[in-house]
């Protein structure tokens, strides 16, 4: 199987977010001032081929050990399958 | 001759841009802090390396919106020599005063060490001191110094002679091996490698100075023409 | 984190929650009768950091005593951010050396981040403009996955922070050993450069005098920090993970500029960061140094999140802080200084004579507790010490001596050594030349800074083989400094002092112990033999995973002075035909 | 009203992703090996007070001058009205 991973990788609750906090700045300062607050995140897309029962579990696998760092990162997924046409 | 040094948040090589001027041409020069909005009374503009905003976002996203741009902008219009070296450089991407844009070194490292770098237009403001095709060392000192354009602004861009400096040693993977272009006109040049740092024999090559002098050079004509 | 309701005083003394807080049994019962009745949970915590092993030394001070801490171009030794030794013409040379080595291990890019970022605010704080850094760097064997992550972000982290401020990275060392796998260390130092006359103090003097807050935000993150450095890494540290802190470089350059100029200001009283246990070491040492107290209002307290208690304030390691005390009627030419750097700065508090720490917090008391208590009162313990076991094998094994066959192949074998070989890949990415001041860059023996504006310039270097050290306490810890002696010379410059980093195991080891008591014996007898005194440093202990203690590892930083640019000499062979003299036994 | 708005900032098709390179390598190394390409892009989260008939002009704009860079980057966003609870 083919599957689209879209993992979503942010800071966790409480850790400081310098990025945001510097592009809330700047938007006020061209003229947004209604906008109050922007966090800054990344999302990783992972084109992949795996088996139905592991693809999860790898996903998972992946995430802790590369992707996010649990200690100051939360990180989300959506797995879907590709549909070959 | 009167140089100014534009000091956004975060600047860092703001005071080197500084000495270099006093060391290699002994000519005037004054820093201008990020939030003035005039330039009048200065020959040439030199924006600095750093980290402006802390390169939040992207490199030179945030800089581009201080109230001095304006001021950038207009020097360069009227032609006067802009110059922006590794983040100012950035600044001139982000404000589109040059074409292109960076991405972070293919080796995703940043990247500090002397490079051999060829004059590829000994024609312009910057470089005239320079011999055409001739190699010099200058360091480079950056994350983000990846030159991207796609082929029709490259095109464009050699057929205008605009690329002014390339690596002999591309180790950030920048489209054709570009470490600095020029615009069109040839005033503003933008370049990721650190002429301001190569000044003094002492510390390692003083192939940079010939920059500055050129820029020196270039004035002293036109101005010896004019009055 | 966050604790909707803290326990009562009595609760906290029934079921000895002090002990989560590394608090002892006899420490509490001190306590208790330093505040003539139970400590509250605020309380109790400012206790908890000011005492814990980071900020008191309360192991390792019978062994600091030892070192040589005088010569007589020391002007400020042991004790205050930083040490400071005189380099002529009235100017002085600033530098202190720190670990980050837990937090590290568990976020190595934002551990090491935040370790140079500390020790960049320690030499400012001083009044010195940091010049240059350096780091010394040891981990497991590269083949180990996760050692080569840790590696990889260790160094990146280093870069990202000293590149983005601006302060050029010149020198360092990276050792790879099994022994410590699983605890890195990470040790970063900063040198600075100064004026005699600017030099500060951080002193709360003055009744009435107000206290400043600048720079970042107070938020959740980095609490239980001071006291995470003080145990040993296990299990239980993935849960106490929220512990590390995200740093800001681009928040602390603006802070550096912005610092340096109020501390010219001649109405700036005292500055101090907030380094570990943040806003309670910062307040309770000022005024213990000054002999006066400190009344803050914590509702004032710049906050980065919600419905912070005084508790979590206090103990905050968020970073790029500083706490300023300032001449009354002051206060708005400092708010205007910070203000053009786009920085807060904030009366929190004022100076009282009561030699009290006093946090009002919505109205109330939260906390009120003697400064000298928290600052000078530590318990200190002299431990048990033990001759290892391994130690007497080692000193009855006959001298080894290598057969070697093929003399170029075991020398390339030497160079494939990751301890060994070539460090380009690291200092390929620090900035080593912003500022255009570096003479000679990393891969010499030690780094040299011009001072321009003058015809001087000054070597640095650090230094440790702690295999030396392991094999035998004493000699290794005469070597470790004479290595770092060395160095300097063979720039062509004067050796001028030390700052050390003690890095070892748990202390209630008497066998670990007794590696401290032997190896600082060593560095302290080098020190004084070479006339290098030690004007400050810092001790990590508890460097010990559940597979054992790292090797007995204090780093030496030194610092030199050349008189004469004329006089630097690089590592690099010049020119053919030059002759080759060996000087020694 | 309130928005919480979703930017996604991603590269321009044909435009290299060193980063997205150096992971996919990253995760065949620690065997991963059904991993066919991974592309990182950022996500930027902005709470923001405007009108109804203006925040999606304001969102276009703030993409345009500064959350993202068209010369190498694609962007799109989701726009969500917060009920106040
Ligand atoms: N972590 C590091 N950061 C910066 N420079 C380093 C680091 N590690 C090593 N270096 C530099 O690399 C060079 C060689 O280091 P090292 O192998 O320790 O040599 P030596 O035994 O001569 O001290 C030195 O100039 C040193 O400063």
């Amino acid at each position: 199987m083919t599957y689209n991973v879209k993992v979503y990788i942010s800071w966790k609750e409480g850790v400081l977010d310098p990025q945001g906090a510097a592009v809330t700045d700047s938007l006020h300062k061209i003229g947004y001032s209604g906008v109050e607050s922007v966090s800054i995140s990344r999302m990783v897309e992972v084109k992949m081929e795996a088996d139905r029962d592991s693809v999860e579990r790898q996903v998972t696998e992946m995430c802790e050990k590369l992707l996010a760092n649990p200690v100051i990162e939360d990180y989300s997924y959506e797995i879907e399958e590709v549909v070959s046409s | 001759m009167k140089f100014a040094v534009i000091m956004f948040p975060g600047s860092n090589c703001d005071v080197d841009m500084y000495h270099a001027v006093e060391e290699a041409v002994g000519e005037e020069v004054e820093y201008v802090w990020h939030n003035e909005t005039s330039l009048e009374g200065f020959d040439a503009v030199l924006l600095p390396g750093g980290f402006s905003y802390g390169d939040y976002l992207r490199p030179g996203a945030i800089a581009h919106f201080s109230p001095i741009m304006e001021a950038v902008k207009k020097a360069a219009d009227e032609g006067k020599p802009v110059l922006g070296v590794c983040n100012g450089f950035q600044v001139l991407l982000e404000s589109r005063m040059l074409p292109g844009a960076m991405r972070r070194n293919k080796n995703l490292h940043f990247i500090c060490k002397t490079l051999p770098l060829t004059v590829e237009n000994n024609t312009t403001v910057f470089t005239n001191s320079y011999e055409q095709g001739e190699t010099i060392q200058i360091p480079v000192a950056h994350g983000d110094g990846n030159y991207y354009c796609d082929e029709k602004t490259l095109a464009e861009l050699r057929e205008n002679n605009q690329i002014v400096f390339t690596y002999g040693l591309n180790e950030n993977g920048s489209t054709a091996d570009i470490a600095g272009i020029t615009n069109k006109e040839g005033n503003v040049l933008g370049m990721m490698p650190h002429p301001e740092r190569a000044v003094e024999e002492l510390l390692g090559s003083a192939d940079g100075k010939k920059l500055f002098t050129s820029i020196v050079k270039q004035w002293r004509e036109k101005n010896a023409v004019t009055s | 984190m966050q604790l909707l309701h803290e326990p009562s005083p009595e609760l906290i003394k029934e079921k000895k929650l002090f002990a989560e807080m590394g608090v002892s049994e006899e420490e509490f019962t001190f306590i208790e009768s330093i505040l003539g009745r139970l400590p509250n949970y605020t309380e109790l915590g400012l206790f908890s950091v000011m005492w814990s092993e980071h900020c008191s030394y309360k192991n390792s001070k019978v062994l600091l005593k030892k070192f040589p801490v005088e010569g007589e171009r020391v002007l400020q030794g042991p004790g205050e951010g930083a040490g400071i030794i005189d380099i002529d013409d009235e100017q002085a040379v600033v530098f202190k050396i720190e670990s980050h080595n837990h937090p590290s291990a568990v976020e190595p890019y934002e551990g090491a981040a935040t370790g140079v970022g500390g020790i960049i605010r320690d030499v400012f704080s001083m009044g010195a403009r940091p010049v240059a850094l350096l780091n010394s760097l040891r981990f497991g064997e590269l083949k180990n996955p996760r050692v080569k992550y840790l590696f990889e972000g260790v160094v990146s982290g280093i870069a990202g922070y000293g590149n983005c401020i601006g302060i050029p990275t010149v020198g360092g060392e990276v050792q790879f050993d099994p022994c410590y796998e699983g605890n890195p260390l990470v040790n970063a130092m900063c040198v600075g450069l100064i004026d005699h006359k600017d030099i500060q103090k951080g002193q709360a003097k003055g009744i009435g005098n107000p206290v400043m807050y600048v720079g970042a935000g107070t938020g959740r993150d980095g609490i239980h920090g001071a006291t995470f450095a003080s145990e040993e890494l296990s299990e239980d540290s993935e849960a106490k993970r929220p512990a590390v802190q995200v740093g800001d470089p681009f928040m602390e350059k603006l802070l550096v500029e912005a610092c340096l100029e109020a501390t010219k200001h001649p109405k700036l009283v005292g500055i101090q960061d907030m380094g570990a246990a943040g806003l309670t070491s910062s307040s309770a040492e000022m005024a213990s140094k000054a002999g006066s107290g400190i009344r803050m209002n914590l509702d004032l307290v710049p906050q980065r999140e919600k419905q912070m208690s005084p508790y979590e304030m206090m103990l905050s390691e968020s970073q790029e802080r500083m706490l300023l005390v300032v001449e009354k009627g002051s206060e708005q030419e400092f708010k205007d200084i910070f203000d053009h750097w786009g920085l807060n700065a904030v009366v929190v508090g004022e100076v009282t004579d009561d030699k009290r720490l006093t946090l009002i917090h919505e109205g109330k008391t939260a906390a009120d507790v003697p400064v000298d208590a928290l600052a000078e009162e530590a318990p200190v313990y002299h431990k048990p010490s033990r001759e290892p076991a391994y130690f007497r094998e080692f000193q009855k094994q006959e001298n080894y001596r290598p057969k070697v066959g093929d003399y170029g192949t075991v020398l390339k074998e030497l160079l494939q050594q990751p301890t060994i070989a070539s460090k380009e890949w690291v200092y390929e990415q620090y900035d080593y030349m912003v500022r255009t001041n570096t003479v000679a860059a990393p891969g010499s023996d030690a780094a040299v800074i011009r001072l321009r504006g003058t015809n001087k310039a000054l070597a640095m270097t650090t230094d440790c083989n702690s295999r030396f050290i392991y094999l035998d306490p004493y000699e290794g810890g005469k070597l470790a400094v004479a290595e770092a002696a060395r160095n300097i010379t063979a720039s062509g410059a004067e050796a001028l002092g030390v700052t050390d980093c003690l890095n070892y195991g748990s202390p209630d080891n008497p066998e670990i112990f007794w590696q401290l008591e032997k190896s600082t014996d060593g560095l302290s007898e080098a020190c004084r033999t070479l006339e290098t005194p030690v004007v400050g440093g810092n001790v990590s202990l508890y460097n010990e995973t559940n597979r054992g203690a790292v090797y007995p590892t204090p780093v030496i930083g030194m610092v030199g002075l050349i008189h004469d640019t004329a006089h630097i000499t690089t590592q690099a062979a010049k020119q053919s035909g030059d002759a080759v003299y060996f000087l020694g036994k």
